[in-house]
């Protein structure tokens, strides 16, 4: 009786212990992620976590080419555009079905469309609707022709308009999902890709299953898992162990270990991206008609919660510039996965500055500005620490300590100010930080998506702003729009070039670098590509 | 009596030298102290160098090749030396443990005393609130009045204190309890002595054994709840040299094999818990044998 | 009369013999020689009184017949003792628990926290009887109403699944009793058993171990501290100072006679409710702390007749006539007499 | 008994009510519109007005703190300010983690620490008592998050033995009934999932029980050695018990006593240590919940988690009572 | 006699049983008492434990409050003084307690705890207080030398004499001595009762002397009272008692005592029984359930504390023959 008991006691703890664990037959990619999404509803995100979720589970009109920012058709067969530039006219797909079994059509298409910017439509309520201010201002409406063929109308030409539209913002979502849920419809996702939402327990992990009703072929995985290990390392032992299969922003102290481990394999592609730190400027304006645009009548300056006496004023804002080592930062910190940047879009795009002269490190000219300022002493300042890893910032606590140690060396004392991210992009975007640490994956490779959603006056909006230091300047804001009302590449080209100038003169961003992106997967896990937007689509990913 | 004459502390010094281990926990607690108050002399390094050193980030101290000049316990995150954030850290953990433990001294005297002594409504109001307080895990309150509060080490401080206060009130209440039932309190009452002179003359200095005592015990939970209070990032804020801060800044780094940075500093709160709680549990053997549980 | 008494003690067996029995606590301040050098004899069907203040080594004597010196600190040694032949000293663990409670038992001083509290006094008087009887569960719990009843406990079918708590101060003493009992004993050992008790208590406890010793055939050594207890209980005394017996004799010769001087000190010190007097006599100083004892005889400071020798040396139990010992220089000088033999005895 | 019960029922509706009034007053003192507090912060102005309806916000305090009761009577705890979630909702799906992982740390602590301290008061000054009473001394001074990252560093680092963080693996198809993992797995007969989930649960487990574990040892060993000091047991030894029944019967059962107050305490203690653990291992539990809540300034999830704790641990109190009235019988005229 | 102390219908009841269910209970531990002690005599409060003697006297000193009834004192009521004016009394009436051990604070001088109740008083300026500490430890036996050390450097007799020495500090004219022999050994036991009557010879003191043993209380007291669950059942003066105790229990109790002479061995009555319960108490006469003289109406009536000659009290209803009838009610 008693050896019978060891026995299987001694079978239970060989079990408990045994390494192998479960084995990965099954087509089910379990993949670590850094963060837990915000919300589902991909009209009304803005973060990359959620984004990557939902580019997996909706589906837009038209879409990326994998790997590049080159368009092709989706939901869209094909389009045609009018002479004027204004109106675009789309033949949907037919037969396609939503994941509740709604049938996809022009209806739908509308709806996706009118419930962000129609202020009088049932479900505009249940919305913050961040991203169609910056992207689809130019949009007036979205017409149903018949049951498959609707038009875009635009209230002018815009060039950037296509590339928009394959962005998840414009994702079409099923309307009857969105009645059945309301104000809980982000909970619930619904769309026409080929995954579908199973379950999402929060800060742990989202669940998808493969869409047997997927109108291309069925994908090859069964089951998609996005489990949320916020600790990097803690992911990448995760993955060493296989208790996932794939992971993002590994530890660059890590990389080493990765590049020497046969079982894994590093997938690297340099980032569109930047990451930096905004000091808010002070001034906003409230966006009441919600058009997207500062109405320099109507809508006047106005302080932001986060106002800050100091940081109004230029000299130290540049003198925090100054005060900080950023190559430091990049070599020791970033461990050289990215490059120090100077400017606020990477370097390869379309009228990147790369005359302008970076601030060097130099605390003691930062001090002498700190004085001419009036702030000889220095003062306290609070900042924002990101609570997540994002692929512009690889550690952000670690990134803001290295900063409070920086600035404290010219007598600025920096308290932290950490919550979870959503929460995070909630308040910032509202202007209650004095300074933020924040960057910015491109969306669709046009520097339109970088200049003018970052450092536009019309991005001051608070409360959905993207312009996080505030920087109100309505000259800059003319150089961007001219820089997307012109087709001419040069020109545009030479617009962002002045900005640059201005927005590197006043100094509202401390640019810190531009990093490449990495992944992990198991040796065995095939077809994932990188994409220059970060966007995760694990269609194409095939378990060996 | 052919003996010498003994007084109180001679007998408390004697029976003190036959308990080994009080003596051990004694000696921990001193190196504490003196490191909390030699930090500057004895610490290789800044705790908080600015501009910071980053190129040091992570380097092994001295059992390594690779150790890096200077920083015998290597380097943290973020360059910094660990060791001198560590003795650093002993100033403020034992400052935040002894400020901590003196509101809660401080309240519970006074709670504690006006219960024991008066008794009656008073005692029951005192011991309701203190029934309620402790049906709250000691952490859960803290952090409850952190939450109200705002986070950092001096509001940590003021959360274990107000945590620790019914405690103190208890054992306080109780101890006065007993000496009330003493005949020589009575006498008092005979004699005709006033509250105020049988509370201050007689009760409270008799109460102090449990004081010093539960003090000494408290000081180390205290230590420890501040450290998990900046562990979980309610406590101190960076880039104070915490022990519970550094080691939730770390130990997602022992995954890279920089297992140093969280190692360090939790065998600091482990030796400085140990060290209080040995002195304690010998003060109590000595001073108090009825408190033993 | 005493003398027909004594010649029939004579007769009677040796059941405990206590031989120079030294037990030693050793302390952090040092060595305490609670009993040291303590030599006395019970016969069978007598009762020994051991009287002594606080801290004269009676307890210790009795814990150290039955083995229950607690080590550490304490330990026998030296001496022997032998009990119906046997030297209790030498035996295992295993043997001298077979006469735990069953040859030799014990009643302690404090009837209120000498009961574990969380067994019924049925269970635990049916736990000895199980032990040593080998009867069953129901069996002793049978044998325990019995005993229950012979010890006059009240309404004993509801008292006998009564907890310790439930019971009063006397009853507790009776409930011991009777558990000393169940087994029939042979030496019953009583250490203070009423000191705790209110005279009317303390007259019933007595007149019941007086009543069943008689009933058993057991012996007793009484333990106690009042003088009035050994004049109603005992045939034999012996005092005790300082962990020595300084004196050995019968009750009458005790009170009549007393030889040491600590004795006759004790016996006039107390008041009285048969002789009245204005003022007590009384023994000087204090006694004296085991840790540091004086010189010589132990009770030489106090003593109104010691002189250098009591200083220098310890004195000698001897025998001054039939089973009288004394310890004591001055009764040496006076009578000259021999050194006890045991062996004669 | 029946009474004794009751009337430790009684004694604490006025700790509970205690209770309450500090969770209520939570929000009060939080800065901020208790209404969007309540409502969550993407509520719409209708809900707001409505919240402000539904708790009498504009009433005076006393009416509010009657309004809040009555609401959390019917298990409404209001909404997440992050995630616009019902709090209670939210606590009762992570509930049951924390409870299977405080459940099985007692166990063992209780187990492994009331015989670690009976063999070691038995043993008085062998070394055996000795290592048990240093290494119990070790463990009342361990901090738990930090022995919980050593149990990380050296299982699941260096030796990969075991997985550092999570519930279950993801690996595995699971169907969740009660919510309490290893029970699930039971009842569906899944065989891997079972032994996942187990695998998860123990290094959270075991640092979880280590401190409460060596307090129960250190408690066990000095309240046996009180009561081997007492008459009674000299009483047993004079009856002629071996050492072991003398121990095993008489001491033990008497020691339990204070053995099991300092149990019902240690629960507590326990809570607050999951609350660490929970982090370290992010355990998706209360524990690592209400930590999210305090620095994301969610208050109603504070609130409800504060509820919650405090519930349980007078529950364990409210059962310590009862047991207590099983071991000591003389706890009747109490 | 001139009456130093005197007590009326006195009442002490504990309350016992606080739970917010349950029905208060109270002990009844002093149960309409009445007596009175004449100036410098010895008075004797004899009883088992449990019967309310301790408690009685405390109730005179005032450290408990009656629950009812009036104690004089110099015939003056102190029972409803306040605070303030009841310091002036409590300096001429003083405590010694049985425990030496608890009785004096373990943190003070010796010198401090005899000086204690001079300086509560304000008696005299330090310096006098000094001198009279030395001069009241030199009465009582310790050495003037000793006036700096601890308590626990005194033997437990020793520790008795610095509580005689506190008690006798102010110059009280009554004392309670509550036991104060009890816990002593035999020989020292014998040195301090010597003491207390050389005292109070020497400084004419009253002295309400509460004890179990009846031989102490024969061997000091002029008179003595017998209590039994809270009630006094005989009072009488010393010799009067112990040569002609009437009350049924006051006989066992005499009888219930082992003389030291073997030739005094007892052969008589032995009382049975335990004593009841003070939250409960018998109807009637609380002895009843143990008198073996019980009658019916001993279980139905309460018999009254009644005079006989000789200054002889009892209450019993076996005795129905009072000498003064007049004074039954309040009798003392």
């Amino acid at each position: 009786m008693k050896s019978k008991l060891f026995i299987i006691l001694l079978l239970t703890v060989g079990l408990v212990f045994s390494v192998v664990g479960a084995a990965s037959a099954s087509g089910t990619l379990v993949f670590g992620s850094s963060g837990d999404v915000s919300g589902l509803d991909p009209a009304d995100v803005t973060d990359g976590e959620s984004i990557q979720r939902m580019d997996n589970i909706f589906e837009g009109l038209v879409e990326f080419e994998s790997g590049s920012t080159l368009i092709k058709p989706c939901l869209a067969t094909s389009w045609e555009t009018s002479a004027d530039g204004t109106e675009i006219v789309f033949h949907l797909r037919e037969g396609v079905k939503f994941h509740d079994g709604t049938d996809f059509n022009a209806d739908a298409v509308v709806f996706s469309f009118a419930r962000q910017y129609d202020t009088t439509h049932p479900y505009n309520q249940y919305g913050e609707w961040p991203y169609w201010g910056y992207m689809f201002y130019d949009v007036d409406r979205m017409e149903k022709i018949d049951d498959f063929t609707v038009k875009l109308v635009l209230k002018r030409p815009n060039a950037s308009i296509m590339t928009s539209l394959a962005m998840f913002t414009v994702c079409i979502v099923s309307p009857t999902n969105a009645e059945k849920y309301k104000e809980d419809a982000f909970k619930n996702p619904c769309g026409t890709g080929p995954f579908k939402f199973v379950e999402w327990v929060k800060d742990d992990h989202i669940t998808l299953e493969a869409n047997e009703n997927y109108w291309r072929e069925r994908a090859s995985l069964d089951k998609l898992i996005f489990k949320v290990i916020s600790d990097p390392s803690a992911r990448l032992m995760a993955l060493e162990v296989g208790e996932v299969q794939g992971i993002e922003y590994p530890n660059p102290a890590d990389l080493d270990r990765i590049k020497a481990n046969k079982d894994l394999k590093l997938l690297t592609e340099p980032g569109m991206n930047v990451g930096y730190m905004a000091m808010n400027e002070g001034y906003g304006y409230i966006d009441e008609n919600k058009n997207g645009v500062r109405d320099l009548d109507s809508e006047p300056l106005v302080k932001t919660p986060g106002y800050f006496e100091p940081l109004t004023k230029k000299e130290v804002r540049q003198a925090i510039n100054l005060a900080i080592d950023k190559q430091s930062i990049v070599d020791n910190l970033y461990m050289g996965t990215a490059i120090k940047a100077k400017n606020g879009m990477p370097p390869f795009m379309l009228g990147y500055n790369d005359a302008i002269e970076d601030y060097p490190y130099d605390p003691a000219r930062a001090k002498e500005l700190l004085a001419k300022a009036g702030y000889p002493d220095g003062f306290e300042v609070t900042l924002y620490v990101m609570p997540v890893s994002r692929p512009y910032m690889f550690d952000p606590p670690k990134i803001g300590e290295a900063i409070q140690s920086y600035l404290a060396a010219v007598g600025i004392t920096v308290k932290f100010y950490q919550v979870d991210w959503g929460t995070y992009l909630q308040e910032t975007m509202e202007g209650n930080h004095q300074m933020c640490l924040l960057g910015w994956t491109g969306d669709n490779g046009d520097p339109d998506n970088f200049m003018n959603v970052l450092y536009g006056a019309n991005a001051c909006s608070i409360g959905t702003a993207g312009n996080y230091a505030f920087y109100t300047n309505n000259t800059n804001q003319e150089l961007l729009s001219a820089a997307l009302a012109t087709y001419d590449e040069e020109k545009r080209a030479a617009y962002y070039k002045k900005a640059q100038e201005m927005i590197h003169e006043d100094a509202g961003w401390v640019y810190l670098a531009h990093s490449n992106q990495n992944m992990v997967f198991k040796s065995n896990v095939n077809g994932f590509v990188i994409n220059p937007t970060s966007r995760y689509f694990f269609y194409p990913v095939v378990i060996e | 009596m052919k003996r010498t004459r003994e007084t109180k502390t001679h007998e408390l010094v004697r029976r003190l030298k036959y308990n080994k281990s009080a003596v051990f926990g004694l000696a921990i607690v001193v190196i504490l102290i003196l490191c909390a108050i030699f930090a500057n002399y004895i610490a290789p390094n800044s705790p908080t160098p600015s501009p910071p050193e980053l190129f040091k980030a992570l380097k092994p101290g001295f059992w390594s090749e690779d150790k890096v000049e200077g920083m015998p316990l290597g380097a943290d995150a973020m360059g910094r030396c660990i060791l001198s954030r560590i003795l650093y850290g002993a100033r403020v953990s034992l400052t935040a443990g002894f400020v901590a433990v003196g509101i809660a001294m401080i309240l519970g005297i006074t709670f504690g005393t006006l219960s024991g002594y008066y008794g009656g409504w008073v005692d029951a109001l005192i011991m309701r609130i203190v029934d309620i307080m402790f049906a709250f895990p000691a952490l859960l309150l803290a952090i409850v009045i952190v939450t109200v509060l705002g986070q950092g080490l001096d509001k940590a401080m003021i959360a274990i204190g107000i945590v620790y206060t019914p405690q103190m009130a208890r054992i306080i209440r109780s101890s006065v309890l007993y000496i009330k039932e003493m005949e020589y309190i009575e006498v008092q009452k005979a004699i005709g002595s006033s509250d105020a002179r049988i509370i201050f003359r007689h009760v409270l200095p008799n109460s102090i054994a449990p004081v010093i005592v539960y003090g000494t015990l408290m000081l180390a939970s205290a230590i420890l709840d501040c450290a998990a209070l900046g562990f979980l990032g309610l406590g101190a804020q960076p880039p104070t040299p915490e022990w519970g801060a550094m080691l939730s800044k770390s130990y997602s780094y022992i995954v890279s094999g920089a297992w140093w940075a969280a190692t360090f500093p939790g065998i600091a709160i482990l030796f400085s818990v140990i060290g209080l709680n040995l002195l304690g549990d010998g003060l109590r053997d000595i001073l108090d044998p009825r408190l033993k549980t | 009369m005493m003398y027909h008494q004594d010649k029939a003690r004579r007769d009677m067996k040796t059941l405990l013999e206590i031989k120079n029995l030294k037990t030693h606590f050793f302390t952090h301040e040092g060595t305490v020689k609670a009993v040291d050098g303590v030599s006395f004899k019970i016969n069978q069907g007598e009762t020994l009184g051991i009287v002594g203040e606080s801290g004269s080594g009676k307890s210790v004597t009795a814990l150290s017949v039955m083995r229950l010196i607690p080590h550490p600190p304490g330990k026998i040694v030296g001496g022997e003792i032998y009990f119906e032949g046997k030297d209790l000293l030498k035996l295992e663990d295993k043997e001298i628990r077979k006469i735990r409670g069953k040859k030799i038992s014990m009643i302690f001083q404090e009837p209120m926290t000498s009961l574990d509290p969380v067994f019924t006094v049925g269970y635990e008087i049916g736990e000895v009887i199980q032990l040593h009887q080998g009867l069953n569960k129901k069996e002793a719990r049978k044998k325990a109403i019995e005993i229950l009843k012979i010890v006059g406990i009240p309404d004993v079918e509801k008292r006998i699944d009564n907890y310790p708590h439930e019971l009063s101060g006397g009853m507790r003493q009776r409930v011991m009793i009777a558990m000393a009992l169940s087994c029939n004993p042979t030496l019953l050992i009583a250490d203070e058993p009423t000191t705790a008790l209110d005279v009317t208590i303390q007259a019933q406890i007595l007149r019941l171990i007086n009543e069943l010793k008689g009933e058993f055939g057991a012996s007793v050594m009484l333990i106690t501290h009042d003088l009035g207890i050994i004049a109603e209980m005992c045939d034999n005394v012996a005092v005790m100072y300082a962990g020595h017996i300084v004196e050995y004799t019968d009750i009458y010769t005790l009170f009549n006679h007393p030889l040491h001087p600590y004795t006759k000190g004790l016996s006039k010190s107390i008041p009285r409710m048969n002789i009245e007097v204005e003022h007590l006599d009384t023994i000087p100083g204090i006694v004296p702390n085991l840790l540091d004892l004086p010189s010589g005889c132990p009770f030489h400071p106090r003593c109104d007749f010691s002189f250098k020798r009591c200083v220098e040396e310890m004195p000698e139990l001897i025998e001054i006539e039939n089973s009288h010992l004394v310890k004591c220089h001055l009764v040496k000088k006076r009578i000259r007499s021999k050194k006890v033999e045991w062996k004669n005895w | 008994m029946k009474w004794y019960i009751t009337k430790r029922l009684f004694m604490l509706i006025p700790v509970l009510l205690g209770v309450s009034i500090l969770a209520f007053s939570l929000i009060r003192l939080a800065p901020g519109d208790p209404a969007v507090t309540i409502a969550g912060q993407h509520a719409s102005p209708q809900v707001i007005s409505a919240i402000r309806e539904k708790y009498g916000l504009n009433k005076p305090l006393t009416t509010q703190y009657w309004i809040w009761l009555k609401q959390v009577l019917h298990g409404d705890l209001g909404r997440s300010i992050v995630s616009n979630e019902f709090v209670a909702k939210e606590i009762l799906e992570r509930f049951p983690n924390t409870i299977e992982l405080t459940m099985l740390s007692m166990f063992f602590a209780i187990i492994a620490g009331c015989i670690a301290g009976i063999i070691s008061a038995s043993r008085q000054y062998s070394i055996f008592d000795y290592s048990i009473m240093g290494l119990a001394l070790f463990g009342v001074s361990l901090p738990v998050f930090w022995l919980g990252i050593m149990l990380m560093m050296i299982f699941g680092v260096w030796l990969r033995w075991l997985p550092i963080s999570g519930r279950i693996s993801m690996m595995i198809s699971f169907q969740r009934i009660t919510g309490f993992y290893l029970l699930d797995s039971l009842i569906t007969g899944n065989l891997a999932a079972f032994i996942s989930s187990l695998r998860y649960l123990i290094l959270p487990s075991i640092a979880l029980s280590t401190i409460p574990m060596a307090t129960i040892a250190r408690v066990t060993r000095s309240s046996m050695l009180e009561v081997l000091r007492q008459d009674f047991i000299r009483t047993e030894r004079a009856k002629g018990l071996s050492e072991r029944m003398v121990i095993y019967k008489h001491a033990v059962r008497n020691a339990m006593i204070p053995v099991i107050t300092v149990i019902g305490l240690n629960f507590g203690l326990l809570l607050a240590g999951a609350i660490l653990t929970e982090t370290v291992f992010s355990w998706p539990g209360i524990g690592r919940y209400v930590v999210n809540g305090v620095t994301m300034r969610d208050y109603p999830v504070v609130q409800g988690c504060v509820l919650f704790f405090a519930s349980m641990f007078v529950i364990v109190n409210l059962i310590t009572d009862i047991v207590y009235v099983y071991i000591d019988p003389r706890i009747h005229y109490g | 006699m001139e009456k130093l102390v005197e007590v009326k219908n006195l009442k002490k009841w504990f309350w016992i049983g606080k739970s917010p269910l349950g029905k208060k209970k109270a002990v009844r531990a002093v149960d309409d008492v009445s007596f009175y002690v004449g100036k410098k005599e010895v008075l004797g409060l004899v009883g088992e434990s449990g019967c309310g003697k301790t408690t009685c006297g405390k109730t005179i000193l005032r450290i408990l409050d009656p629950t009812e009834g009036q104690v004089y004192f110099n015939g003056q009521e102190i029972t409803h003084l306040r605070k303030k004016e009841m310091i002036m009394v409590r300096r001429k009436m003083m405590i010694i307690y049985q425990d030496p051990f608890g009785s004096l604070d373990p943190r003070m001088t010796i010198g401090s705890t005899i000086a204690e109740p001079m300086e509560v008083h304000k008696i005299g300026s330090k310096k006098e207080q000094e001198e009279r500490v030395i001069e009241i430890m030199e009465k009582v036996g310790l050495l003037p030398d000793q006036i700096n050390r601890y308590p626990h450097e005194f033997s437990g007799g020793q520790r008795q004499r610095i509580g005689i020495a506190r008690a006798l500090a102010t110059g009280p004219e009554f004392i309670v001595a509550d036991e104060c022999v009890s816990a002593l050994d035999v020989s020292i036991q014998a040195q301090i009762i010597n003491l207390l009557q050389d005292l109070q010879k020497e400084f004419g003191l009253t002295i309400l002397f509460v004890a179990h043993d009846l031989s102490v209380i024969k061997h000091i007291c002029d008179r003595v009272a017998v209590m039994y669950l809270g009630k006094i059942v005989e009072a009488a003066p010393k010799r009067e008692l112990f040569n002609d105790p009437k009350h049924p229990y006051t006989q066992a109790l005499l009888s219930a005592i082992p003389i030291p002479d073997p030739k005094f061995r007892k052969k008589g009555q032995i009382l049975m029984g335990d004593v009841p319960s003070p939250v409960n108490p018998p109807s009637g006469c609380r002895f009843h359930t143990r008198c073996s003289y019980v009658k019916t109406i001993c279980r139905e009536e309460e018999p009254e504390l009644k005079c006989f000659e000789n200054n002889h009290y009892v209450a019993c209803h076996l005795f129905s023959n009072p000498v003064d009838t007049n004074l039954s009610g309040s009798a003392r």
